[in-house]
């Protein structure tokens, strides 16, 4: 357990220090500070959640933009908004933005957050671990958008595909950028799912087995699962991109007798995984909103959990559906589409357990419900269309086409997005203590719903009538006689987008609104049934006053509930003031939690020094290595607690908790 | 009392002073690095005097939380000092020494300063030298050892390259296992002085790196100088049997994915199996400018190579000079396959033609289109 | 709570509606030229076949969901009941709901395995026809086949020109970077990756030009890089072999068309051959693309008025007005009308003009040599040649002698 | 990594926090080494120019220093024993003698690149040049970082400044050290004995 117990250990080492009454400089670890300081050297994973949340929030509008963008350009034929060389650029960053830096941060935000809440933990295994990453993967996402000012951004597509990604034919550094930069991103999943992995298996409150757990939190584990081998394979597909391009080996050089399909296998074997770990987050999230506003525990819980894992396993076995027209013959993309099809069927439980979940319920259709229906009819929209593709034959018709850009976009906008928004509507009062307005909620439900069908319904349309994707123009000799043609659904997509980003906006708006409203929410507003309920709004630095012994799935609900035998219907014995009341009678004594450290951002700081230097010049490449070894021994010698002496004025100030809780 | 500052002064003037006697033997450009370290010195002699007068520039009054001990003896000016004179040295000889002089330099300047401001830090002094330990560590334990793992691995590395490969392989393995038995040797009588135990590791470590030292500067191994100046390219193919290029020829290569066609010798015949064509072919296009690649199979008892005729190119030496351009497989022996790998850029010329022929097997050839 | 229901009916309808309108417009709405619905062609055939089913099954799952979810939404709406009971689910129920997807994927999966394997049959082509990309055009060389009457290999860029009611093969690869065949009428796509030869079959049932377009992103001009198939009778391939096959006719004597000659042997000769084409010295003026342009190849110019499209096939050749004429020509006479080639009166003037002109402000393309330190300075795509409109007048008039 | 070390004493799968994550890391090394070793057998056969594998490798002094690295899997286990009884002295000896035989063992892979190298095989030469430097390289580093470890360990607890208990993390260093040798068994079958 992360709770450090400070009594003597420090003196114990055999180092006795008084504690001087004055020191000079800024080599104290830093301990429990206010301001700025409190969040740039916090290991709490609570603040690392806010702050990976909010930096995925700002790639979400940065990637929304390079939408609109393209959506200008593409509303007319012949588009004059960018040039072919910019467009190239713009579809590859939207891409890359939206998978790696919104959606796969903002699930990480969720995760870090939440998971040790739900499990009834005080924080994750690692604390600075988890504070390397997201300052790893602030400063990656960072380092990717640095292209644009520096010769051009990348401009191969998101699958980057050999050998049009080598240097050939993308001189400038974009690709370079990207490649680090994603390389940094990649260690940022990697030590995140490790630490959540040991978090999970090793922290969980006494009581609680692994099918007692939460369902986010099931899923959000299978995702670390997916994360933790997928990314090595990235890993390595993008050093033999770099090696080829900043050093000379030839491993898409086809003179060489190389295969470029290399690239594409290595590629999607992360890269079809990585589909799930965009999505599962998401599945998670709706598959905690469904049961309380259905007032219903989720139904088919074990089946929930086991067709996750299985999508997780079936997972790996698909990648290949990606390549149906690369020419693999014809055994093989019998046996991917078979594959591809058996993954449909796991997916489709999901959607039938949730509607089951509904099914005999009570349900109450606040912003998050609706976020979470929205996302079972606009999900089966998206995985439909999978099927469709599946069928080989068929996909040769549709790959490559608005088609493919439609149902992806309906499977993550519909499934991820949708999910996550879900996710803010219903856990606003938890992270923050005051409720999203339900009012402005509602309009930006609407907004998005109706935006994102009229952005993404036509480009099925587009897609079966002929239209390639990634073009930076379409012409009218090839869109089609009629009213319904290309010029037609392109418009409307365009139109559509604009909705979306109004619905956007509003939540926003939504946000700044409920910022500088001084209501505080209740402790319970919706009236859930998880752990991470079971505390104050927000929780308190050490989350637990006392780690709860869980009974029951749903133990939060049980506490408050208990079943009519008569009518089997629940009656309240409880209220949520009252079993915190409870918990906070028995609060536990003595609980110190880890100290701040400077070393996770500074080991952070350091990798893109090293990555630039590989670009530009190796010299700046050492200077960033030796940061780097100078930052990892210093974390390696330091202890989890600051000493007693570092600590300023404790009888003035009270402990660092007491500042920090409530 | 001579001053901190003084010491250093001193040192890089005594050490500059060296640094030019070497450099008037040894260096060609006696010019640039004579005046360049003439006003090294001269500058330092300067300091060292205002230095040792003004004792550091240091008032009577010291603050009054800070320690006003003295300065402990240091180490770190002479470091220091070092390093700038590796650093001007290397200026004019090369650049390792240039950059072992900057590294140096920073490093005792980061210790420097750390070091004399933790002394300061406060007034306890276990405080002060915990804070110390705290910045210095991280920056000592990996720079310790790196030079560790640098000197076994560097020394280690020129040894091998220097004796033959039998030595080698046995040296390494009387390396590893006398590593092995001091380790047993250590473990099981800990009662050994410790004086022996440093000796012996000492004499180990001085012992690698000299014989590292020694091995580099008499250079790699007769082979390797012969394998380094060797050309690595393709030999010609001829009929006759090249021993470098057909050493350990071997069977296919793993890019069936992207042949072409399958050249065949059976019975004497040579036909080709194009992917697409039903029948066996006696042309096969090549498109020009993409590298093709083609498999021979050769079902035949001999050994036997596929050799592309490419019509001729020019030598730069005799200028204007024409031979045959030939691109060919290995050897390849019965029921094995070799594949063919071609990047052709032009059309033969008019009333000319590229074909395909099996030197040994007469009459047998196949055409090349490169339309 | 009421306004909510009735809004999630709205839009249930809407979805419904938008499902109807999506099929029919797709399928039957706009006669798009690269409409995936519209099969010309047995193998697209294969394909249509197995979608049109596929397509109607996902759309009824969607409704059912659509229905369910809707259904579930209105009748267990809040209206005050009480909390009901703490069910955890029905494995019975839950194990047969699994079942009925696997099984109608079952039966999607036979008959797709079936097309897979009718697709990629090759042993019974009846022509082969060599097809490699480059940046951002698609050269056709035809192999000798005496059967057809190739006696000598063809080469061509642009148009895919092909015998109707033939199965013909195409070898594809590629000259630098991945690209993708597609003529979504004749077949699914393929991709032409360099260094390998995939293969592609195509058979017309009628005589007509079908459209295309490159679907695998292949840089800067990706969006330009088009195809046409062209399918004629097997007579009027014939006469198209024929006319491949003619030997060059020099322009008169004299001639603008003649000094056009001698511009081209000056300036285009360096990176386009026009087979049998003499110097002045009398000797054969052999283009060297691979001196100039990275991938080592340019469109060969032999029988350019031929073609109906230029630089690849991103721009036409005929007139807007004289291409409408062909391309909806009934499949009797197309044939005839392509073979007509292009006359001066049918030349699209403006944009050949412009492509000599400045070809790069046209096409994006890697043009600029002094930019391109990774390919050792040749180009990728054609250049900025500084011709005066002079030279521009007098090479359009030579071009129109390459029938 | 240290951190848990403080407060091993209750998990819920009674392993430590660091021993587990190191075992997932581990998982997740796998499938790195999976893919380079992939790219490795898919173009180690793949010459145009510069020498073919069975032209340059030298399989006996190979095996020698294959053996030398599985010597240091055995000295890492009388480390991890003698920390788990406690004994401080010989924990560090064990270390350093792991230590030194790993550093031999990455002595002998410079020495094999720079006569590979002398011998015609770039990085650049062929995709079995690349691939073949790529592989053995990153096996090179891992077992580095390896040795960087084991001496950042010797010097903690020669300060005895280590958090927590030493045991756990020797064992979880022995861990890694453990996996870099089974990874090197693999890499020496596949890369040098497996003929192409």
């Amino acid at each position: 357990m992360a709770i450090i117990e400070r009594e003597t250990e420090v003196t114990a080492t055999g180092i006795d220090i008084a504690t001087p009454t004055t020191t000079y400089g800024v080599l104290k670890r830093p301990v429990a500070a206010t301001g700025w300081r409190a969040w740039v050297f916090t290991v709490d994973h609570k603040k690392l959640g806010l702050m990976y949340g909010a930096t995925a929030m700002f790639f979400f509008i940065v990637g929304g933009v390079e939408a609109l963008l393209i959506r200008l350009q593409l509303a007319a034929p012949n588009g004059k908004v960018l040039n072919a060389d910019l467009y190239n650029q713009m579809f590859t960053m939207h891409a890359t933005t939206m998978v790696f830096l919104f959606v796969m941060p903002m699930a990480a935000g969720f995760a870090n957050y939440f998971i040790p809440l739900q499990i009834g933990a005080r924080d994750v295994a690692f604390p600075r671990i988890n504070a390397l990453g997201f300052w790893l993967l602030l400063f990656g996402g960072i380092f990717i958008n640095l292209s644009w000012f520096l010769g051009g951004a990348a401009d191969g597509g998101w699958f980057m595909y050999a050998p049009n990604s080598g240097p050939v034919f993308s001189p400038t550094h974009g690709i370079d950028f990207w490649a680090f930069g994603l390389q940094i991103a990649g260690v940022a999943s990697l030590t995140g799912s490790i630490n959540l992995i040991v978090t999970v298996l090793n922290m969980r409150a006494p009581g609680m087995t692994l099918m007692k757990m939460p369902i986010f939190t099931w899923m959000m584990t299978v995702v670390q699962f997916l994360l933790l081998f997928a990314v090595p394979v990235i890993t390595v597909a993008l050093f033999l991109l770099s090696f080829q391009r900043n050093f000379g080996a030839r491993f898409f050089d086809v003179a060489a007798g190389a295969d470029p399909l290399l690239w594409q296998h290595l590629f999607w074997i992360f890269g079809h995984p990585e589909v799930y770990i965009l999505v599962l987050p998401s599945f998670g999230i709706v598959s905690e909103v469904l049961p309380v506003f259905s007032r219903k525990p989720l139904f088919g819980y074990p089946f929930v959990v086991f067709s996750g894992a299985a999508i997780g396993f079936v997972g790996w076995g698909v990648w290949a559906h990606h390549m149906f027209a690369s020419g693999l013959g014809p055994v093989s993309v019998a046996v991917f589409s078979l594959t591809t099809m058996a993954i449909a069927v796991p997916t489709g439980v999901k959607i039938i357990n949730w509607t089951l979940t509904m099914w005999g319920g009570k349900l109450v259709f606040s912003t998050a419900m609706k976020f979470s229906i929205g996302l079972i009819v606009l999900f089966t929209v998206g995985g439909l269309s999978g099927v469709t593709h599946s069928v080989a034959p068929s996909d040769t018709q549709q790959t490559d086409t608005y088609y493919i850009v439609a149902h992806f976009h309906y499977v993550l906008f519909g499934g991820a997005v949708l999910g996550i928004f879900s996710g803010f509507y219903y856990w606003w009062p938890k992270m923050f203590g005051k409720m999203l307005s339900e009012r402005l909620g509602n309009w930006n439900f609407w907004l998005m719903v109706i935006g994102m069908n009229l952005t993404f319904g036509p480009m099925h349309i587009l897609g079966l009538q002929g239209q390639p994707r990634r073009m930076y123009q379409w012409t009218e000799a090839r869109a089609g006689e009629g009213l319904f043609n290309f010029a037609f659904w392109n418009l409307v997509a365009s139109i559509g987008s604009f909705v979306l980003a109004v619905g956007i906006l509003l939540f926003l708006i939504n946000v700044v609104i409920t910022a500088r409203n001084p209501t505080k929410s209740p402790l319970d507003p919706w009236n859930s049934r998880s752990l991470e309920w079971m505390t104050s709004n927000p929780p308190k630095e050490h989350n637990f006053d006392v780690i709860p012994t869980v009974h029951h799935l749903d133990e939060f609900f049980h506490r408050k509930y208990e079943e009519d035998p008569a009518t089997h219907t629940m009656r309240q014995i409880a209220t949520a003031e009252e079993v915190l009341a409870e918990q906070e009678r028995n609060a536990d004594k003595h609980i110190h939690m880890p100290s701040p450290s400077y070393w996770p951002i500074v080991l952070a700081g350091a990798v893109p020094i090293i990555t630039f230097g590989m670009i530009f010049s190796h010299l700046i490449a050492v200077v960033g290595g030796v940061i780097l070894l100078f930052a990892s021994f210093g974390w390696a010698l330091e202890p989890s607690t600051a000493p007693e002496s570092d600590f300023e004025n404790q009888a003035a100030h009270g402990t660092a908790l007491d500042k920090v809780g409530h | 009392m001579f001053s901190t500052g003084f010491k250093y002064f001193l040192g890089v003037t005594v050490l500059s002073i060296a640094a030019l006697i070497m450099s008037l033997f040894v260096l060609d450009q006696v010019a640039i690095a004579g005046v360049a370290i003439s006003m090294l010195i001269v500058v330092t002699a300067l300091l060292a005097g205002i230095a040792v007068v003004t004792r550091d520039g240091q008032t009577t009054t010291s603050t009054p939380d800070a320690s006003n001990e003295l300065a402990s003896q240091s180490m770190w000016p002479l470091v220091t000092s070092i390093g700038v004179v590796l650093l001007a040295l290397g200026l004019v000889t090369s650049s390792i020494v240039f950059f072992t002089g900057v590294i140096v330099l920073l490093a005792a300047l980061a210790e420097w300063m750390i070091q004399s401001w933790s002394e300061r830090a406060s007034k306890d002094k276990n405080y002060n030298a915990a804070a110390r330990k705290r910045v210095l560590n991280p920056i000592e334990f990996p720079v310790l050892a790196a030079l560790g793992l640098g000197v076994v691995i560097y020394s280690f590395s020129r040894i091998m390259l220097t004796v033959n490969k039998t030595t080698g392989a046995t040296l390494f393995i009387v390396f590893g296992a006398l590593v092995l038995i001091a380790g047993i040797l250590f473990a099981v009588k800990p009662e050994l002085k410790r004086s022996l135990v440093v000796a012996i590791c000492v004499f180990g470590a001085v012992g690698i790196f000299t014989a590292g030292v020694i091995s580099a500067t008499s250079g790699v191994r007769e082979e390797l100088v012969a394998a380094k100046a060797e050309s690595h390219e393709l030999p010609e193919c001829g009929a006759e049997r090249s021993e470098h290029f057909d050493k350990e020829a071997t069977g296919t290569l793993s890019l069936r994915s992207s042949v072409s066609a399958t050249i065949e010798l059976l019975d004497g015949k040579l036909t080709a199996q194009v992917v697409g064509f039903n029948k066996p072919q006696n042309t096969v296009t090549v498109r020009r400018s993409t590298p093709t690649s083609l498999i021979f199979r050769n079902l035949d008892a001999k050994e036997y190579r596929l050799v592309a005729e490419l019509g001729t190119r020019t030598l730069v030496e005799p200028e204007g000079a024409t031979e045959k351009n030939l691109v060919c497989t290995q050897l390849t022996a019965q029921g094995s396959e070799q594949l063919l790998l071609l990047d052709i850029a032009k059309s033969p010329k008019a009333g000319t033609s590229y074909s395909l022929t099996v030197p040994g097997v007469e009459g047998q050839s196949i055409e090349l289109v490169v339309p | 709570m009421t306004s909510v229901w009735i809004m999630l009916v709205k839009k249930s309808r809407a979805i419904l509606g938008f499902a109807a309108i999506s099929i029919v417009a797709a399928s039957c709405g706009t006669n798009a030229p690269q409409d995936t619905w519209q099969p010309k062609g047995p193998n697209s055939k294969i394909i249509d076949d197995l979608q049109r089913p596929v397509f109607a099954v996902a759309g009824i799952i969607g409704l059912i969901v659509a229905v369910a979810v809707i259904y579930t939404l209105i009748k267990y709406r809040d209206r005050g009941q009480p909390i009901p009971e703490q069910t955890h689910g029905k494995p019975a129920l839950e194990i047969t709901l699994t079942i009925i997807p696997a099984l109608i994927l079952a039966v999607v999966a036979v008959f797709t395995f079936g097309a897979i394997f009718k697709l990629a049959k090759t042993d019974d082509t009846e022509m082969i026809i060599n097809v490699t990309g480059q940046q951002w055009w698609w050269e056709y060389d035809y192999p000798t086949q005496n059967e057809f009457g190739i006696t000598q290999p063809i080469i061509s860029s642009g148009q895919l020109v092909m015998p109707v009611g033939t199965k013909v093969l195409l070898r594809e690869t590629s000259r630098d970077v991945i690209h993708s065949y597609w003529i979504p009428a004749l077949n699914g796509k393929r991709d032409a990756v360099p260094g390998r030869v995939q293969t592609l079959r195509l058979e017309a049932d009628a005589p007509g030009i079908y459209a295309g377009q490159c679907t695998e992103f292949c840089g800067l001009s990706h969006a330009n890089m088009r195809m046409e198939a062209v399918a004629l009778s097997k007579a009027d391939f014939a006469k198209w072999v024929a006319n491949q096959q003619a030997a060059y006719v020099a322009p008169a004597k004299d001639s603008l068309a003649q000094q056009g000659e001698e511009v081209f042997l000056n300036q285009c000769v360096r990176c386009h051959q026009v087979n049998g084409l003499m110097r002045a010295d009398g000797t054969p003026a052999i283009a060297a693309p691979d001196e100039n342009v990275w991938s080592g190849s340019a469109p060969n110019l032999t029988h350019l008025m031929s073609r109906n499209t230029f630089a690849g096939a991103s721009f036409d050749l005929l007139s807007k007005q004289c291409r409408d004429e062909v391309w909806n020509a009934p499949s009797d006479v197309v044939g005839t009308k392509y073979l007509a080639g292009v006359t001066e009166e049918c030349l699209n003037q403006k944009d050949l003009r412009s492509w000599l002109r400045n070809a790069p402000a046209m096409l994006p393309m890697y043009a600029n040599a002094t930019q391109l330190k990774a390919t050792g300075g040749k180009y990728r795509g054609m250049p900025y040649l500084a011709l005066t409109e002079d030279d521009i007048s007098k090479l359009v008039a030579y071009l129109l002698t390459l029938k | 990594m240290t951190d848990a070390a403080v407060h091993g004493h209750e998990s819920s799968t009674g392993i430590s926090n660091i021993k587990l994550g190191m075992w997932t890391f581990l998982g997740s090394e796998c499938l790195l080494f999976g893919g380079l070793i992939s790219t490795y057998m898919l173009y180690r056969g793949r010459v145009t120019g510069g020498p073919r594998p069975a032209q340059i490798f030298d399989i006996p002094f190979t095996s020698v220093s294959s053996f030398v690295l599985l010597m240091s899997s055995l000295t890492m286990v009388l480390a991890v024993s003698a920390a788990h009884k406690s004994e401080d002295k010989k924990t560090n000896l064990w270390l350093t003698v792991t230590a030194l035989l790993g550093a031999t063992f990455v002595g002998g892979q410079v020495y094999e690149f720079t006569a590979f190298y002398n011998e015609g095989l770039g990085f650049s030469t062929s995709l079995f040049g690349s691939s073949f430097y790529t592989l053995t390289g990153f096996h090179g580093v891992h077992v580095t970082v390896g040795i960087i470890m084991l001496m950042a360990l010797v010097g903690i607890f020669k300060r005895s400044e280590v958090p927590g208990k030493k045991a756990e993390v020797v064992e979880m260093i022995g861990l890694y050290w453990h996996f870099v040798d089974i990874v090197w068994i693999i890499i020496f079958t596949l890369v040098y004995l497996i003929p192409v």
